[in-house]
């Protein structure tokens, strides 16, 4: 599957395994790793909520999207659900190609493109004790 | 007619649950929406929300038909 | 180390452990990976040669570079040397960052300066029986 | 004075050999590699090398001392 959503550890390496081809040349990846600190806020931890239909269904139009305009081989891309630890993988994107340039690139496609369109919400609880949507610009007691 | 609606993050907080069936005469999501905002005092307006019809994208003005799932979609943050 | 040459099997995984930081919310990596064919000729082996101190302090100036030129956790690079088989990993790049952007800006920087600069060579042994030093415009009878 | 060579890639295959000791009268890389290359049939030009000084990039027109460590850096192709 292109695009997944997982409600266990991501593991890198099995997931690169599948990317590999005699004929890629080129391999770039891109982990999203849970920070312990957002906006100048500590964070002690966070869960993903996603709309799974829409977002595996809108995630993998956006790996399609990347294998058609850019030279690639394969990519995949997958991103975590419910509750995360500060250092876990949130998302992880993997492009194999025959050149360095379109991996880059694809790469970079497929994160941006994942964090602006997939129905994925990510819920802080800071040290402070409040905990928030991200992006829904407001702040619940938790 | 009857519309199942489910609820996330910021949205499923405020309505207080995940997921209900709603008998409405709302034409389109935009009306819809409308009536639950006021009714559930929703603090996100439509327009940083987009909408789900049936598991795809669809426009505010798309028409409900009896048995469509409704999904507004609040600023999502993945990654 | 930032930068190093290795005589044996690059292992992506410890790598990319050192480069873990809870301030770090974005990894970027790179793999460069031995292809079975290059310019249309099929290759059955290649082997990687390098001018081995200044091959480090230049890969060490480049590291270096990337982490003042970029707002950069931590960064790395090991390029391989010695014969190695299709699919190998030939040079691997890691690098860590509180923001995607960076990572990724840093990640190709340092390839495409190691790329450039760093006093290594390749010699490709092609199925057809001729071997060349890629970049040096001359083929020799193997 | 006597300059210590190491070759590498195209370089070591053209000379046939790694490394090598050499009493020279040469002042710079370029006056060296000038007479190297008549003597061994070098294909690649000074235009398409490096010149590195005892472990580090230095100038064609620098000037060469006893007991320096020369090496002409052909095109790299790491990666």
């Amino acid at each position: 599957m292109q695009f997944s959503t997982s409600e266990t550890t991501v593991d890198p390496v099995a997931l690169r395994s599948a990317l590999l081809h005699d004929a890629a040349g080129a391999y770039a990846s891109f982990e999203g790793w849970v920070r312990d600190h957002n906006e100048g806020k500590t964070v002690d931890a966070l869960e993903y909520s996603a709309y799974k239909p829409l977002a595996e269904k809108e995630g993998a139009r956006i790996v399609k999207e990347a294998l058609k305009r850019f030279d690639i081989e394969a990519a995949a891309c997958v991103h975590r659900v419910g509750p995360l630890k500060i250092g876990d993988i949130a998302v992880w994107v993997g492009v194999s190609s025959p050149h360095r340039g379109a991996a880059f690139d694809a790469c970079r496609y497929i994160i941006d493109e994942t964090k602006a369109r997939v129905p994925i919400w990510k819920r802080e609880n800071y040290r402070n004790g409040h905990s928030e949507w991200v992006n829904c610009h407001k702040v619940n007691a938790r | 007619m009857k519309i199942q609606l489910e609820y996330f993050a910021l949205l499923k907080d405020q309505r207080g649950c995940s997921s209900e069936t709603l008998e409405t005469d709302a034409a389109t999501p935009q009306q819809l929406y409308s009536e639950l905002s006021e009714r559930h005092s929703f603090t996100l307006g439509p327009e940083s929300l987009k909408v789900a019809i049936n598991e795809d994208f669809a426009d505010w003005d798309a028409p409900l038909s009896e048995g469509d799932t409704l999904v507004f979609i609040p600023p999502v943050a993945g990654g």
